[in-house]
């Protein structure tokens, strides 16, 4: 047996990721991180696309946990510097650089900060600010201690002398020590492109142009300018500002040559941003394509164009000058006809790309594994998350450039085959929490704490907090209340507990953003202090006002106070309800027998547990089945065919073919689903891999039915087979993507338009490839491709949506005329075959039958609806169900495989556990007054009430009786009921009627009521 | 005593003779039914209708009343000022009530300011009942129509004319000024008594407060409470039934407490919070009812607490008489079983 | 500053709750005029809460769930139809102004209906000439 | 009908089916009747078929729910519809229960009377009419005139349900008895909300109404719940007018319209102007009519995918 520890490198939000995944899974980890914080970049963001969440909001809850997790050991300021042994058993070595702080004695009190007289560049807010020496990264940092810059530093002792704890230790020595691993999970991140490389930018020399990351730093609250977007060269109002996109990335002169894959889209979020922080800001991108492939992504760009007035201009910035005067900065720039234009703006933003880091050759060598030429972990499509070197996996950005979601994919997906290769070491060496016993509190009168988030400036901006927790201490039962910049941060989790025993409240009100994301983190906190989880009320003053008032911050503050009273009101009902635990079946249901439900099945029964693959068609395999080799060369059908054999043999894995889902009870722990063939499958966790299919133009699309026009999908065939010929091929892309029917992007089509080009042009050179796309997307590493592409002479020639390429039979042949922009008139090409790149549709009316037997939604393209697009991204809200591949979206084998993989790990989270907790807040019965009419019994859709017989205050009556463990908690039975016989925990008719009533008040009513 | 030849005169006396704004409150219709309201004039007044399909209780003890209101920590008086009053034409029996209740609303330990500054500001102006009405019992429980006893002002309609009787200094005070020859012969009064009193029903209550202490455990509980369905029809017509409920009403620090009628045949009456509820049958809930009108009153106050108005039996929505069953449970012999 | 009218709002937590969100992180503005009381599902909601809603002083009610088939408790937005269907129909009968009590089902993806139900819903409330229907007047002394 | 009905009672009582009748018996005060426990057969003769007999009987079966009583109980069609209601709220068990079901021509009103009549001394019947000494004189009605609304309105003479039926099937009249809810809804909503609150603010909370209903039958009512309190204590007018839309709208679906809680009122408020128009939407919007169907789910406890949702945005 191989140890049970895991080593991950990396405490970006994919290292976070793979830690708390593991370690909630039963391994232990150690998370290293070279910066005195984790966080990485995502802790940077203002804001994460295309839901606009707050980054900070949403990664908070993660550095929280994460932190906080019992058997998660941060190591900071540490890097790998060797790795011995093998798979299951690796000793790695690590160096802990000096921090000169105490991590375990600094109460990060700040006062080293204001006594320290040296100033240092402020990393965190991209050198746009300043720190001092003695200094902590941001303030949610995690662990939250500070740390001194020895390279600033002077020594001059004040620190050491002020701190109170007395934690500065000014002789810290860098440490070595090793720890025993059964794998190692590499996300190191990547690095921005250092944009003074490109000197025609003029970056470095003028002080308003700025990269993409410093803007983002100039929009945060917590950045320099406290989310103001100022000019760094005088300060003023930025009225005019201008993206460039592709600012390292496409280029080959710089040895660049890849797509960044996500600036397109956070130059679009940054334009958004900026225009709710200034709406008479004029907002310019300067791009070569749009590269919004993902999901709903096309929808955010449709969103900037028309609701936020971003201007997108196709085009490469040829020179910026500055006028030195007014500091202006001019962009000239040739335009879609070919001629120049000239256009002064206040401020330019440059799209910096993303690259490896630049220790990633020193990782490399210590990990002893292989990078590509530019400095990516090698990887195969197969096996996205393998290195070179088995039981070495990476996560992020490492391998490729890429978006949040798919980092936290990847990194779940990795724990996921973590999990599985260290099979039955797992839980050898984690420990188990012990919470505090929690406080009778039934006796007490309410004492209501009152935490008002300022939520940097997204609240705090509009709404008046202190005038909110001002009034907050008016109302009654609160007996205190208080503001803070951020309520989810690690510190103020401390300082909520601190109040709770300083103050012995007993309910605790935070007025934030939305309990959706919150309210789990808030819970856990109060908890920890000993209160009952049930015991806490949010109330909902971002989302719901600051974020939808922003124009009215007098009735934005007016109604922050409404919606605290009623929070308040309604937790001075609350009670401390009882926690209960349910069993859990130790099988997995897979639903799909493609690669994605293939992967996870085979990753689940690795790690030990039973699984069911069900498919509905006779054969394994799915979409694969069609592709015959990857975009760089690998052989589909073999991998396939080895995963299909895999499958099929593993003793822990048994296959429904032929077969669907018909029936399902139970939930999260205890499903009992029933198949079409008659088999009950009873299960603790879902998996939905159930795939999508191709788009089926119509028969006057293009010409779809014309024998010589084809799918791209039967053009890798012909060319497999090799029964093509052909001495032109038109090949035209977004065939049933982004139109009105199916608007968005397929995301695979142009890279397989590419493939097939290649491939085309690598055996008939003669032959001509015409491309026709609306944006070429070969996002990624991709792009080598299509670079290649061009170079061999595949003609790529551009439309827009409404002057789509007219194809026609003209005297018996085939002719397809295009709008050719460059030289501004019609071309007409008379191609002997046509390729159409069409795109994936989901199943809309199958998906919509799981979604229901499931309850998990679907979204209005009829793909199943991840939990959260950026965090959860293969989970649903209803637990225990999770979600991947062409179910989720359109995507690339190794994007569904890592997703699969993912929801292999999230599935053993449940399937590890004995128990479960349940919910608490379900339906009682009052047995007083139930007299059994049966009404609640009808109307429970999850037949968790019954009536029985029962012996109540001395008289045998039929009652209603709730099973907990079906009880969903919807409420439905206790407005059923007309005598309040049967009412909702947490949610009680006196919880809710409080909480309206005292909405109601007026100041009058208010006044003179004082706090406990 | 005086005479009158129309009893508009008195009333106009006494309209003229009251501070301003005193109402003058008598039987009027409203909608089809006859309740006790001030009269904007001696027209409006129901003269033939004995009794209202309610009591004159509300008159001094008003269905939902304010006891005071409040604010944080302070109180204030209930704002409402009451001001003097004329009870005008009421009943011997409804007499009778109003004394039962100035008995439990005026004892020595507990007075009911509430209740007391309305009963000393009325003048309360009777009348006698020359043709009873089917249902009433006033004779059997020690009453008559034509006792004048608990009125002010107290009128006989005679043949000619209404005689005035004056049995307080109050109501003395009030016809004074009132420019009618004084009669002395009274004697055809007691005629017409009798003559009234012998077509009421009369029933035979003698013994009923020992005979029902006797009677706890009895079935006779049973068979009373089978046709009962617990509404509050029969107290809240009942002119001497006097049990409240006292609520709060606030919002936020401001608020009020007040107090409601109650009745002892709901299910709630005897409800305590922790659900626990010492008569949770309607039979316990009838016990109290009769044993507290012909048992323990009697014994405290020395008067049956029924006055034989007979209005609960005629509201009743299933026909309960409480004379019948009273008399039911003089007679009643324990079934053996 | 004008006084706005007050609308007391149940949402779901699934479907209209999450649109709300939505709207929220989609920026898209909506009047100030909703107050929102989370609930699990349309079917928590019981009728009376309108009634009592509008006694105490709501000058409108908007209530609001999943589509239908959407409902994350599969079918509490169903009965919760009849429920407020049985209500509404009353209320018109004994003559409340319409405008007042509203009904919507929001999906979790439309942030962009729920700003728009929110502005009928204001609209519609704006236009009612008597909010003080059902309310209680407590004409309570002040000193 | 008296005969018949006496006889079926005496029948099942002499058998040992039953350890008591409900039925009717005269009333103490003119144009009443009250209900009666009849256990003996020497008793059986105080039963009578009356005239003014809108007590719903179902209505004490409720009594009898945890007891192992066997019950027989003369039951009008409106009656045998709350019996039907009552068993598929589980409030009683079919096979204690004898019912002697009663083709029903219709009752008459002691409310009615008294708004033709005025307030009643004595009374006596005529035949076809009926003769009243009132406060106002004596006046005379006919039987036609003091019938009540609902029996007007009543499509469901016959018993639903029974073991024996007396008296003769009656022929249903045309139209489905909506009229008078079709007829207000013409008026203005500004009126109708006028009359709902002056009608209403006469309540004095006695609560005959819902003592007098069958399915009224909470152990507890929402009314008497403190927390949260529904419905304050005292006569507020919109306190007392909640009271009632709250009591109709648990009526939905399981108000068969017999009456009895409008005939109770001491104050003689209009309550089958409310129930009578939750009835009607019941069956417009979901095709339900209580009691009628006892295999039918209550409207509130089911729904079906295709129900209108035309007002929701």
């Amino acid at each position: 047996m191989g140890k049970g520890a895991a080593l991950v490198i990396g405490g970006g939000i994919a290292g976070i990721q793979a830690a708390l995944d593991l370690s909630d899974g039963g391994i232990k980890v150690y998370l290293i991180d070279s910066k005195p914080t984790i966080g990485g970049v995502m802790a940077q963001l203002d804001k994460t696309f295309p839901t606009n969440d707050c980054s900070m909001c949403i990664l908070s809850p993660k550095l929280v946990d994460t932190g906080r997790h019992m058997n998660v050991e941060i190591i900071t300021n540490t890097e790998l510097v060797g790795l011995e042994g093998s798979a299951g058993n690796f000793i790695a070595k690590l160096r802990k650089h000096a921090r000169y702080i105490d991590i375990e004695a600094c109460t990060a009190c700040n006062l080293c900060a204001v006594h320290c007289p040296v100033s240092a560049i402020d990393s965190y807010n991209e050198g746009l600010s300043e720190r001092r020496a003695a200094y902590i990264s941001y303030p949610q940092s995690v662990p939250l201690a500070y740390a001194i810059d020895k390279d600033k530093c002077i020594g001059c002792g004040l620190c050491a002398n002020i701190c109170p704890p007395n934690a500065v230790r000014y002789n810290d020595k860098d440490q070595d020590t090793r720890i025993e691993v059964g794998a190692v999970i590499s996300a190191p991140g990547f690095d921005e492109f250092h944009a003074a490389l490109l000197s025609e930018y003029g970056y470095g020399r003028y002080p308003n142009v700025l990269t993409s990351i410093e803007f983002e730093r100039l929009m945060s609250s917590s950045g320099p300018t406290a989310g103001h977007i100022l000019r760094p060269s005088d300060g003023k109002e930025v009225g005019k500002v201008a993206w460039i996109q592709c600012v390292g990335s496409r280029d080959r002169h710089i040895s660049r040559p890849y797509c960044s894959s996500v600036c397109c889209m956070y130059a679009t979020k940054e334009a958004i941003i900026a225009a709710e922080h200034a709406p008479d800001m004029q907002k310019t991108i300067f791009y070569m394509d749009i590269r919004a492939y993902g999901k709903d992504f096309d929808k955010y760009i449709d969103r900037a164009k028309n609701q936020f007035g971003v201007r997108y201009v196709r085009g490469r910035v040829a020179k910026v000058t500055e006028d030195p005067e007014t500091r202006e900065v001019s962009l000239t720039y040739e335009t879609d006809n070919g001629r120049l234009a000239t256009e002064a703006f206040d401020m330019v933003v440059l799209s910096v790309g993303l690259e490896p880091p630049k220790s990633s050759e020193k990782l490399a060598r210590a990990l002893g594994i292989e990078l590509d030429e530019y400095g990516f972990v090698k990887t195969s499509t197969f096996a996205p998350m393998l290195t070179s070197r088995y039981g070495v996996f990476v996560a992020g950005a490492a391998s490729s450039p890429k978006d949040i979601p798919e980092s936290v994919a990847q990194a779940s997906g990795a724990a996921g085959v973590v999990q599985g290769l260290l099979g039955e070491a797992r839980n050898t060496e984690v420990k188990v929490k012990h919470l505090p016993l929690e406080r009778d509190v039934f006796t007490e009168p309410p004492r209501v704490g009152v935490f008002v988030c300022h939520c940097g400036i997204n609240i705090g901006s509009v709404v008046n907090v202190p005038e909110v927790v001002a009034y907050a201490k008016t109302l009654p039962n609160v007996a205190f209340a208080t503001e803070n910049l951020y309520t989810c941060s690690s510190d103020t989790q401390e300082k909520i507990k601190e109040i709770i025993e300083q103050f012995r409240l007993n309910r605790v009100v935070v007025s934030a953003c939305t309990p959706r994301t919150h309210e789990p983190l808030f819970q856990s906190t109060i908890r920890e202090a000993g209160l009952n989880k049930y015991l806490f009320e949010m109330a909902n003053i971002r989302d719901q006002d600051s974020w939808v008032h922003m124009h009215e911050p007098e009735k934005a503050t007016e109604k922050a106070k409404d919606l605290v009273r009623m929070a308040v009101a309604k937790a001075s009902r609350l009670k401390a309800l009882p926690n209960i635990e349910l069993p859990v079946t130790k099988r997995a249901l897979v639903i799909g027998g493609g690669v994605a439900g293939m992967t996870a099945a085979k990753t689940i029964a690795q790690a030990g547990f039973e699984t069911v693959l069900v498919e509905k068609s006779d054969h394994l395999g799915g979409n694969l089945r069609h592709l015959t080799k990857t975009l760089v060369g690998e052989d589909a059908q073999a991998f396939l065919a080895e995963l299909i054999a895999q499958v099929s043999e593993d003793p822990n894995i048994t296959i429904f073919k032929e077969t669907e889902v018909s029936e399902v009870e139970g939930f999260v722990g205890s499903f009992k689903t029933t198949l079409s063939n008659g088999e009950i499958v009873e299960h603790g966790a879902t998996i939905i891999a159930t795939g999508a299919v191709e788009y089926q133009p119509k028969p006057d699309e293009y010409l779809s039915s014309d024998p010589q026009v084809i799918h791209q999908r039967e053009l890798e065939h012909s060319l497999a087979n090799g029964d093509f010929k052909a001495r032109t091929v038109v090949m035209i892309q977004c065939v049933g993507s982004r139109n009105t029917e199916h608007p968005y992007c397929s995301r695979v089509c142009c890279t397989d338009a590419v493939k097939n080009a290649l491939t085309i042009k690598e055996r008939f050179l003669d032959t001509e490839v015409i491309i026709m796309f609306r944006d070429l997307r070969t996002y990624g590493l991709k792009e080598l491709a299509y670079e290649k592409a061009r170079e061999k002479g595949v003609i790529f020639l551009r439309f827009d949506q409404g002057s789509e390429p007219v194809v026609e039979r003209k005297d018996g042949k085939l002719s397809v005329r295009i709008m050719d922009e460059l030289i501004g008139r019609e071309v007409e090409f008379s191609p002997d075959l046509i390729a159409l790149s069409t795109g994936i549709v989901a199943e809309k009316e199958s998906n919509k039958i799981l979604a229901q037997l499931y309850k998990v939604p679907l979204n209005e393209d009829g793909f199943f609806l991840e939990a959260h697009m950026k965090l959860r991204p293969v989970d649903f809200a209803t637990d225990g169900v999770y979600l991947c591949g062409l179910a989720h979206a359109p995507k690339f084998t190794d994007e569904a495989i890592a997703q699969a993989s993912a929801t292999a790990a999230r599935a053993l989270l449940i399937l590890n556990k004995d128990k479960i907790e349940a919910e608490g807040k379900i339906a009682v019965v009052n047995e007083r007054t139930c007299i059994g009419c049966g009404y609640c019994v009808e109307v429970c859709s999850y037949g968790a009430i019954e009536l029985e017989e029962k012996r109540v205050l001395g008289y045998e009556k039929k009652i209603a009786v709730v099973n907990a463990a079906l009880c969903k908690g919807c409420g439905g039975c206790a407005a059923s009921c007309r005598s309040n016989s049967i009412d909702l925990a947490g949610f009680t008719n006196l919880d809710l009627v409080s909480a309206f009533e005292q909405l109601m008040w007026e100041e009058d009513d208010i006044m003179g009521c004082c706090g406990v | 005593m005086i005479k009158l030849n129309e009893l508009r005169q008195l009333y106009d006396h006494l309209s003229r003779n009251t501070p301003r704004n005193t109402p003058i409150i008598g039987l009027k219709k409203e909608g089809n039914r006859y309740y006790y309201r001030p009269l904007k004039s001696y027209d409006e007044w129901s003269s033939d209708v004995l009794l209202g399909n309610f009591s004159p209780k509300e008159v001094f003890f008003p269905q939902d009343e304010v006891l005071f209101y409040f604010k944080a920590q302070k109180l204030i008086e209930s704002k409402e000022e009451i001001k003097p009053a004329v009870l005008w034409g009421v009943r011997p029996c409804d007499i009778a009530g109003i004394g039962e209740l100035e008995r439990m609303f005026n004892q020595i330990e507990y007075k009911d300011p509430y209740f007391m500054e309305r009963f000393d500001k009325t003048l309360i102006v009777g009348m006698a009942c020359t043709e009873p009405w089917p249902g009433c019992f006033c004779t059997s429980v020690e009453g008559s129509p034509y006792e004048s006893k608990g009125a002010d002002i107290f009128i006989y309609p005679i043949e000619d004319g209404y005689l005035i009787e004056t049995p307080s200094k109050k109501g003395e005070a009030a016809i004074e000024g009132l420019d009618v020859e004084e009669v002395s012969d009274v004697s055809q009064l007691e005629a017409d008594r009798r003559r009234a009193e012998d077509k009421i029903k009369k029933y035979n209550f003698e013994g009923i407060a020992d005979k029902l202490k006797s009677m706890v455990d009895s079935n006779f509980w049973d068979w009373i409470h089978n046709p009962c369905i617990g509404c509050g029809t029969c107290a809240f017509v009942c002119p001497s039934c006097h049990c409240f409920d006292i609520n709060d009403s606030s919002r936020g620090a401001r608020g009020l407490r007040s107090r409601q009628w109650d009745s002892c045949l709901f299910e709630g009456y005897t409800l305590e919070t922790s659900g626990h509820n010492p008569r949770p049958s309607g039979s316990q809930r009838w016990r109290q009812r009769l044993m507290h009108k012909f048992s323990y009153f009697p014994q405290v106050f020395g008067s049956y607490q029924c006055l034989g108005c007979g209005r609960c039996g005629r509201a009743c929505p299933v026909n309960i008489n409480i004379a019948e069953i009273a008399a039911k449970a003089v007679e009643w012999v324990e079934p053996q079983s | 500053m004008e006084k706005d009218p007050r609308i007391l709002a149940f949402l779901c937590n699934w479907c209209s709750y999450a649109g709300a969100d939505l709207a929220g992180t989609s920026r898209i503005q909506y009047p100030t005029t909703l107050r929102v009381l989370r609930v699990p599902c349309s079917a928590r909601v019981n009728p009376q809460f309108i009634l009592k809603a509008l006694q105490e002083g709501a000058d409108g009610v908007l209530v609001s769930g999943c589509h239908p088939g959407d409902c994350h408790y599969l079918e509490g937005n169903y009965y919760a139809h009849r429920k407020f269907a049985a209500m509404r129909d009353l209320l018109e009968y004994v003559g409340l102004e319409k405008g007042r009590v509203r009904f919507s089902w929001v999906s979790a993806a439309e942030g962009g209906k729920f700003a728009e139900v929110v502005k009928e819903v204001t609209d519609g409330v704006k236009q009612v000439k008597d909010t003080t229907q059902f309310l209680k007047k407590r004409d309570w002394p002040v000193e | 009908m008296t005969d018949a009905i006496r006889e079926e009672a005496r029948k099942i009582l002499s058998d040992g089916k039953v350890d008591f009748v409900i039925g009717y018996a005269e009333g103490d005060t003119p144009i009443q009747a009250k209900p009666v426990f009849i256990s003996r057969v020497e008793d059986v003769d105080k039963l009578v078929w009356p005239s003014f007999g809108l007590i719903n009987l179902a209505n004490y079966l409720l009594r009898y729910k945890t007891r192992n009583t066997r019950i027989g109980i003369v039951a009008k069609g409106c009656d045998t519809r709350s019996i039907v209601a009552l068993l598929k709220e589980n409030q009683i068990d079919r096979e204690r229960l004898f019912i002697i079901g009663v083709n029903c021509p219709g009752m008459l009103s002691r409310q009615v009377a008294r708004e033709k009549a005025g307030e009643i001394i004595s009374a006596e019947n005529k035949g076809e009419t009926w003769s009243f000494t009132t406060v106002e004189g004596k006046k005379e009605v006919s039987c036609f005139d003091l019938m009540p609304s609902n029996c007007a309105a009543c499509r469901h003479h016959a018993p639903v349900i029974s073991d024996v039926v007396v008296g003769d099937p009656i022929t249903e009249p045309e139209g489905d008895g909506y009229d008078s809810v079709r007829e207000f809804e013409k008026k203005s909503a500004p009126e109708r909300y006028q009359y709902l609150m002056s009608e209403m603010s006469a309540c004095i909370r006695c609560y005959a109404c819902r003592q007098a209903c069958p399915t009224c039958n909470c152990d507890e009512c929402f009314v008497d719940i403190t927390q949260p309190r529904w419905v304050d204590k005292g006569l507020d007018k919109t306190d007392l007018a909640i009271w009632q839309l709250i009591r109709t709208y648990h009526q939905a679906g399981r108000c068969v319209d017999c009456g009895a809680c409008e005939e109770a009122c001491p104050k003689g408020i209009k309550l089958l102007w409310l129930t009578r128009k939750m009835n009607l939407i019941v069956k417009e919007r979901f095709g339900f009519e209580a009691g009628v169907d006892p295999e039918a789910l209550p409207p509130l406890a089911t729904y079906e995918k295709d129900d209108t949702q035309e007002f929701i945005l």
